[in-house]
C-alpha cells in the first residue's frame, strides 16, 4: 500500500478525511476549551487576590 | 445514605470534596492520556490502514471507526448523566452535579460527530447528504436533548437550582430515550419499507472489528480525560473564593 | 381535608379560573385552526396531497397548540404566590399537580377533540380514519399535557422560558407524534391500528404514574 | 415559668451562601410557644432567604431545623406552619370567599370559620367581591385571613406591613398578639418597628451573623 493510495481512500478521500478531520476538531475543542478557560479564570482570580491584598 | 457502610460513605465524601477531587484529577489525567494513546494509535492504524476495504462500500466504510463509537458514546454519556443526576438528587452530592454538567458538552460533541460522519458516509452510499434513517433521526433527537440540558443550565441563574433542574431533565430524558428510539425505528419501517441500510448491519470481519473496539475504548478514555478537565473548571467556577482555590493560587504563584 | 377533596378543589378552582379568563383560553384553539389552514395555502390545494398529509398536519398543529397553551399551566400560580401555597400544603405535591394538569387538559385538550374532526374533513381525511383520529386525540392530548408539564415546571421561573420550553418538550413529544399520526395514517389506508392505540394507551398510563413526580420536583426547584 | 418550656422550633448552626458569598452562618435560635421573632437586617442581608429556608422552599448550605425536638422533615413541621410572602397567594379573578375556601381545601380547618376570620381582618361584606377589586391593603388582610382559617402553630410572615395604613398595621399586630397568646409563634421581617406592649419579642439582627 502506497502513501498515495492511503490518502486517496479508494476515491472516497473527501468523505473519509472530512469525517476524521471534523471529529478530531470537535474532540480537541471539547478537551482544550475548558483547559484554556480554567487558566484564564485562575489568572483573573490571582489578579483579584493581589488587588485585594493591597 | 444509611444503607451504605460508614467507611465507604466516608471514602466517597472525602473523594468527592472539591480539593481532593481536583488533586485526584491532576494525578489521573497523565495515566489516562497514555492509555488513550495506546488505544487510539493502533485503532487508527488498524482502521485506516490494516483493515481491508469493504467489498461493497470500498474505503468509504472506514468512517465506521468514528461514526459508530461516537454514536455509542453519545448514548453512553447521556445515560451516565442521568445516573449522575439521580445521585445528585438523592444524595445531594455536588460532585455529581459538576460531573453531570461537565459531561453535557462532550456528549453533545459526540452526537454532533455521529450526525456529521453519518451524513458524510451516507452521501456516497445513498447519494444524498441526509436520509431520514432511523439511527440518524434518533441521533438528531438526542442532540436536541443535549442542547436542552445545556441551555436549561445556562438559563437558570442560581447554579444550585440549575443543577437540580438539569438532573431532573436528564432523568426524564433517559426514560424517554428507549421510547424515542423504538418509535423512530417503527416510523422508519413504516415510511421507508424494510430496506436494511448498510449502516445498521455491517457484515463485520474480525480484522474490521478489532479496530472498532479499540476506537470505542479510546473514545471512552477521551471522555474521561475531557470530563475531568471540564469538571476542574466547573469546580473553580462554583466557588472561586473557597479556601482550596486560594491555596491553589498560592501554589502556582 | 382529604387528598381527593384537595384534588377536586384544585380542578374546580382551575376550571373556574379558566371560565373567568375564557377569552385567553380560546387562543390555543384558534392557533390550532389557523396553523391547519396555513398548510393548504402553502403546499397547494390538490386533494390527493392534502389527504396524504392530513394526519401529519393535524397532529403537528395539535402539538404546537398544546405547546403554546402549556405556558399558562403554572405561570399565574408562580406569579401570584399560589404555587408557594400549594407547596406548603400537607398533601403530596405530585397529586395536586396532577389535578392542575387534568384541569388544564379539560380546558385546552378537550376542545381540540371537537375541532380536529372538522379540520380533518376540510383536509379530506377519509371517513374511516375519523374514529381513529378521535381515539388518538383522546389518548395523546393528555400525554402532551403530562409530558409538557415537566418542561413548564422546569422553566416557569425563567423570564424568557418559551424558547427553552419548546427545546425541552418537543423532543419528548416525538414518540407521541409518531404513534398518533402513524395510527391515523394507517387507518386512512384501511390498515389495523390496534398496536399503535395500545402503545399510546400504555404510554398514557405510564405518564400518569411517572410524570407528576419530576414535575413536582421541578416546581420545588423553580420556587427556590 | 416561661423559660422552663422547651423551645418548639430550634434552628441550629444554619449556614447559607449565595453566589459564593456567605449570607449568614452559625445562625442558631429557639422559639417557644407564645413568642414572636422579628428578623432585622439591611437589604440583602438574607432575611427573605432565611424565611424561605424555614418554609422549606430553599435548602440551607448547612445546619438543621428542629420542630419539637425532631428534624423538621421528619416532624409535623410543614403541617404546623403557614406562610405569607411578598406575593399574596390569592387569585385575582376569584372572589374573597372562593379564595378562602380553596385555601381551606388544601389544609386542615383552623381556629376560626371563614365568616369569623373575615370579621377579624375587617373584610366582612366583601365575600363575593373578586379579589382584583380590592385595594392593596385589603388583599394583604385577605392573605392574613388565610392564617386564621387554617390550622397552624407557626406563622412565617415576610414584610406583612407593606401597603398597610396605620390601622391595618395595628390590626395585624393584634392578630399576632392573639395568635401568640393562644400558644402560637410568629417569625416575621419588617421595616417598621413593632409596638407590642406585652409580648416576648425576640430580635435577630442578620448583619451580625456572618
Amino acid at each position: 500500500m502506497t502513501l498515495e493510495s492511503f490518502f486517496a481512500m479508494g476515491g472516497y478521500a473527501f468523505y473519509v478525511w472530512t469525517s476524521y478531520g471534523i471529529t478530531f476538531a470537535v474532540l480537541l475543542w471539547n478537551l482544550f476549551a475548558p483547559i484554556v478557560l480554567r487558566k484564564q479564570l485562575l489568572r483573573q482570580l490571582a489578579l483579584k487576590q493581589k488587588r485585594g491584598q493591597r | 445514605m444509611s444503607f451504605i457502610p460508614a467507611p465507604l460513605s466516608r471514602f466517597f465524601h472525602r473523594t468527592a470534596s472539591p480539593p481532593h477531587f481536583y488533586a485526584l484529577a491532576d494525578k489521573l489525567v497523565p495515566w489516562l492520556t497514555v492509555l488513550f494513546l495506546l488505544l487510539l494509535i493502533p485503532g487508527l492504524y488498524g482502521g485506516l490502514v490494516a483493515a481491508p476495504a469493504d467489498y461493497q462500500q470500498g474505503d468509504s466504510y472506514r468512517i465506521i471507526y468514528i461514526h459508530v463509537p461516537a454514536a455509542w458514546m453519545s448514548l453512553f454519556i447521556y445515560v451516565l448523566m442521568a445516573v449522575m443526576g439521580g445521585i445528585a438528587l438523592v444524595w445531594r452530592m455536588k460532585l455529581a452535579e459538576v460531573m453531570l454538567i461537565s459531561s453535557a458538552p462532550i456528549g453533545a460533541g459526540f452526537t454532533f460527530v455521529a450526525l456529521v460522519t453519518g451524513s458524510l458516509w451516507g452521501k456516497p452510499m445513498w447519494g444524498t447528504w441526509w436520509v431520514w434513517d432511523a439511527r440518524l433521526t434518533s441521533e438528531l433527537i438526542l442532540l436536541f436533548l443535549y442542547l436542552g440540558v445545556t441551555s436549561l443550565y445556562g438559563a437558570i441563574e442560581d447554579k444550585r437550582s440549575a443543577a437540580r433542574a438539569v438532573s431532573i431533565l436528564a432523568l426524564v430524558g433517559v426514560v424517554n430515550i428507549p421510547i424515542i428510539h423504538y418509535s423512530v425505528e417503527w416510523w422508519n419501517t413504516l415510511h421507508q419499507g424494510p430496506t436494511v441500510s448498510k449502516m445498521d448491519k455491517p457484515s463485520i470481519h474480525i480484522s474490521m472489528l478489532i479496530p472498532l473496539l479499540l476506537m470505542a475504548g479510546a473514545f471512552k478514555l477521551y471522555y474521561a480525560i475531557a470530563v475531568l478537565q471540564s469538571a476542574k473548571l466547573e469546580l473553580i467556577k462554583r466557588e472561586p473564593s473557597a479556601q482550596w482555590v486560594k491555596s491553589l493560587l498560592e501554589n502556582k504563584a | 381535608m382529604s387528598l381527593i377533596q384537595a384534588f377536586f378543589a384544585i380542578v374546580r378552582r382551575d376550571l373556574l379560573l379558566a371560565f373567568r379568563r375564557r377569552a385567553e383560553m380560546a387562543n390555543p384553539l384558534f392557533f390550532f385552526v389557523l396553523v391547519v389552514t396555513l398548510f393548504p395555502l402553502a403546499v397547494g390545494a390538490q386533494p390527493n396531497l392534502l389527504q396524504a398529509m392530513a394526519p401529519g398536519v393535524i397532529w403537528v398543529s395539535a402539538l404546537l397548540a398544546a405547546l403554546l397553551s402549556l405556558d399558562g399551566l403554572f405561570r399565574s400560580d408562580f406569579d401570584d404566590g399560589s404555587l408557594e401555597q400549594l407547596l406548603l400544603s400537607p398533601h403530596p405535591l405530585s397529586v395536586l399537580v396532577l389535578g392542575k394538569i387534568f384541569a388544564h387538559w379539560l380546558v385546552t385538550g378537550l376542545p381540540l377533540l371537537l375541532v380536529a374532526p372538522l379540520l380533518a374533513l376540510f383536509l379530506g381525511l377519509p371517513g374511516q380514519a375519523m374514529p381513529t383520529l378521535w381515539v388518538t386525540l383522546i389518548l395523546a392530548t393528555p400525554l402532551l399535557s403530562l409530558i409538557g408539564a415537566i418542561g413548564v415546571a422546569l422553566t416557569v421561573g425563567l423570564r424568557r422560558g418559551g424558547m427553552i420550553l419548546s427545546l425541552l418538550v418537543l423532543p419528548l413529544y416525538v414518540p407521541v407524534l409518531i404513534f398518533a399520526s402513524g395510527a391515523v395514517d394507517r387507518a386512512a389506508s384501511g390498515l389495523p391500528v390496534s398496536a399503535q392505540i395500545n402503545i399510546l394507551l400504555a404510554m398514557l398510563l405510564l405518564a400518569l404514574v411517572l410524570t407528576p413526580l419530576p414535575t413536582a420536583a421541578a416546581l420545588k426547584m423553580s420556587v427556590n | 415559668m416561661e423559660h422552663l418550656q422547651p423551645a418548639m422550633l430550634e434552628v441550629a448552626d444554619l449556614y447559607c451562601r449565595r453566589d459564593d458569598r456567605s449570607l449568614f452562618s452559625g445562625l442558631s435560635f429557639g422559639l417557644r410557644p407564645g413568642q414572636v421573632l422579628l428578623l432585622e437586617g439591611s437589604n440583602g442581608s438574607g432575611k427573605t432567604t432565611l424565611l424561605r429556608i424555614l418554609c422549606g422552599f430553599r435548602e440551607a448550605d448547612g445546619g438543621e431545623i428542629y420542630w419539637s425536638g425532631r428534624p423538621a422533615a421528619e416532624s409535623s413541621y410543614f403541617a404546623d406552619m403557614a406562610y405569607v410572602g411578598h406575593a399574596d397567594g390569592t387569585k385575582k379573578e376569584l372572589t374573597v370567599l372562593e379564595n378562602l375556601r380553596f385555601a381551606l381545601a388544601l389544609s386542615q380547618p383552623g381556629q376560626y370559620g371563614i365568616d369569623q376570620a373575615l370579621q377579624k381582618v375587617q373584610l366582612s361584606g366583601y365575600d363575593d367581591n373578586p379579589v382584583q377589586s380590592l385595594s392593596a391593603g385589603q388583599k394583604r388582610r385577605l392573605s392574613l385571613a388565610r392564617l386564621l382559617i387554617t390550622r397552624n402553630i407557626l406563622w412565617i410572615l415576610d414584610e406583612p406591613f407593606t401597603s398597610l395604613d396605620k390601622q391595618g398595621m395595628e390590626l395585624i399586630e393584634t392578630l399576632m398578639d392573639d395568635h401568640a397568646k393562644n400558644g402560637g409563634m410568629v417569625i416575621l421581617t419588617s421595616h417598621h418597628d413593632l409596638t407590642f406592649p406585652h409580648l416576648s419579642l425576640q430580635r435577630i439582627h442578620l448583619d451580625s451573623c456572618l
